[in-house]
């Protein structure tokens, strides 16, 4: 009923591997931010995001992962998505932001 | 007699059996997890299906986010949400006494001039089947949100 | 005031940051699940261990299926749940308006003499730390139950 | 949430089998009633229950058990409860009900 966040860098391809475990809403997507932000000041790489266990995210969630694209977006970089779960697919295709995001698996 | 009573009272003089669940809870973030298993219990025991308790899940804490971050009042004030149950339909009210605004002046999301915030009501719109929003500036907000059981309305 | 307000009362006047969630809900034996995953929810947040929160939810069910069984006043009538949340404490009082009774009466389980019923306040009692029931004939009851999230309390 | 309940009779071990899938409250209790009810009318012989799938029991269901025990003892046959949960063995264990059913595994 939390959130908790795997992250490491993957040298070989040059981008982060995120794992996000549990739930990302108005009380978790503050957590989220941080996390991302600082992975950013670290390097400013593409984020790759394992959503396998990503149980539950809404618009507060969304709405952190867009602005973390907008700063990615300025360096041509990108936030790739795998493993989502059909609920959260859905609120992806209803928002327009499976075009936005780049989905995979 | 606030909005949300009045909608209510024009229910209660209809003649169909219907239950009504009230909660009040702390316009707090931390509340809105247990909202959410909440109206799942609800929709679950009314026999939604499992795609169907996600809408209501994702659609109720939209609402409640709103209710949390734009409604609020005083710091530590309580909210309310009430369920209606019917046979075939679930019907929520999402209701704080915060600032309001004015629904009419909504945008929709703009894909090629992404924002950070703005999805929260075109979300709800998405996933239920019916939206109506009630709010005055200055006194507070309802939304009214329902969805039914069968598949024949869209 | 009734009995539950006026104990609420009490609570609202120390000082200590607490938050307050109110639950009416039908008194029909259908939603007792949709409480027992709502108190479920509340401990979890709290950080309650799986063990405490089995225990709260049965000893709450206990309570409702009795404000539903015995409290019965009217045939279609909500009655009321309310959730005291502090650090180190979850608080729960069950209220409802029904034919109330003399707690001094009951008798504990008798294994040499099995009934049916007369187990639910026992329960009750064994799985939370304090426990407190004002019932008055004829006006109703409100049973209180307190759980602390540490070992200390026994 | 509900609760469903699978039943047949061992005629190697003259006893009856039943799973119990679910949770027992005021709202299903009628139905756990019921059953063991048209399975004592059927045969009366010891009921054997596998506990492993209940998830939830409170004092309505071990009231039904205890009404249906009373009525197997008149004839010197038990319940037998197999694969307790731990949940509902403390319950057990407080109530005393422990030593008034049969407890295996
Ligand atoms: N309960 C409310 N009280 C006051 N204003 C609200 C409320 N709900 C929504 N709004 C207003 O409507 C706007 C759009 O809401 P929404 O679509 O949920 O997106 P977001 O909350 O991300 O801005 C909000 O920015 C806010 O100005
Ligand atoms: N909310 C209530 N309203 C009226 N009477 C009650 C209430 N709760 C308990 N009682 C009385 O106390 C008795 C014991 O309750 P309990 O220990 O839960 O066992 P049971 O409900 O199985 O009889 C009940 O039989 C009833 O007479």
């Amino acid at each position: 009923m939390s959130l908790s966040i795997v992250k490491n860098f993957d040298f070989e391809k040059g981008l982060w591997n995120i794992q996000l475990n549990g739930e990302v809403d108005v009380y978790t997507a503050g957590q989220l931010k941080e996390t991302f932000i600082s992975l950013l000041e670290e390097k400013k790489e593409s984020i790759k995001i394992d959503a396998s266990e990503l149980e539950y995210i809404d618009s507060t969630g969304l709405g952190v992962l867009i602005g973390i694209l907008k700063r990615l977006k300025q360096d041509n970089k990108n936030i790739i998505i795998i493993n989502i779960k059909p609920s959260i697919k859905k609120l992806l295709n209803i928002t327009g932001l499976d075009k936005i995001f780049v989905i995979e698996g | 007699m606030n909005t949300m009573n009045k909608i209510a009272k024009e229910y209660t003089n209809m003649s169909i059996k219907k239950d009504h669940i009230k909660l009040s809870i702390p316009n707090r973030p931390e509340y809105v997890s247990v909202i959410r298993l909440t109206v799942a219990a609800i929709a679950n025991r009314m026999g939604f299906d499992i795609e169907k308790i996600e809408d209501f899940k994702v659609a109720i804490a939209e609402a409640c986010t709103n209710a949390i971050t734009h409604g609020k009042h005083l710091k530590d004030d309580n909210f309310n949400i009430e369920f209606i149950v019917e046979d075939e339909k679930l019907t929520i009210y999402v209701q704080d006494n915060g600032k309001g605004y004015s629904a009419e002046k909504l945008e929709s999301p703009d894909l090629n001039n992404l924002r950070e915030g703005g999805l929260g009501v075109f979300i709800i719109k998405s996933l239920m089947d019916e939206v109506d929003i009630v709010s005055e500036l200055g006194r507070g907000t309802t939304i009214k949100m329902s969805k039914y059981l069968g598949d024949d309305f869209q």
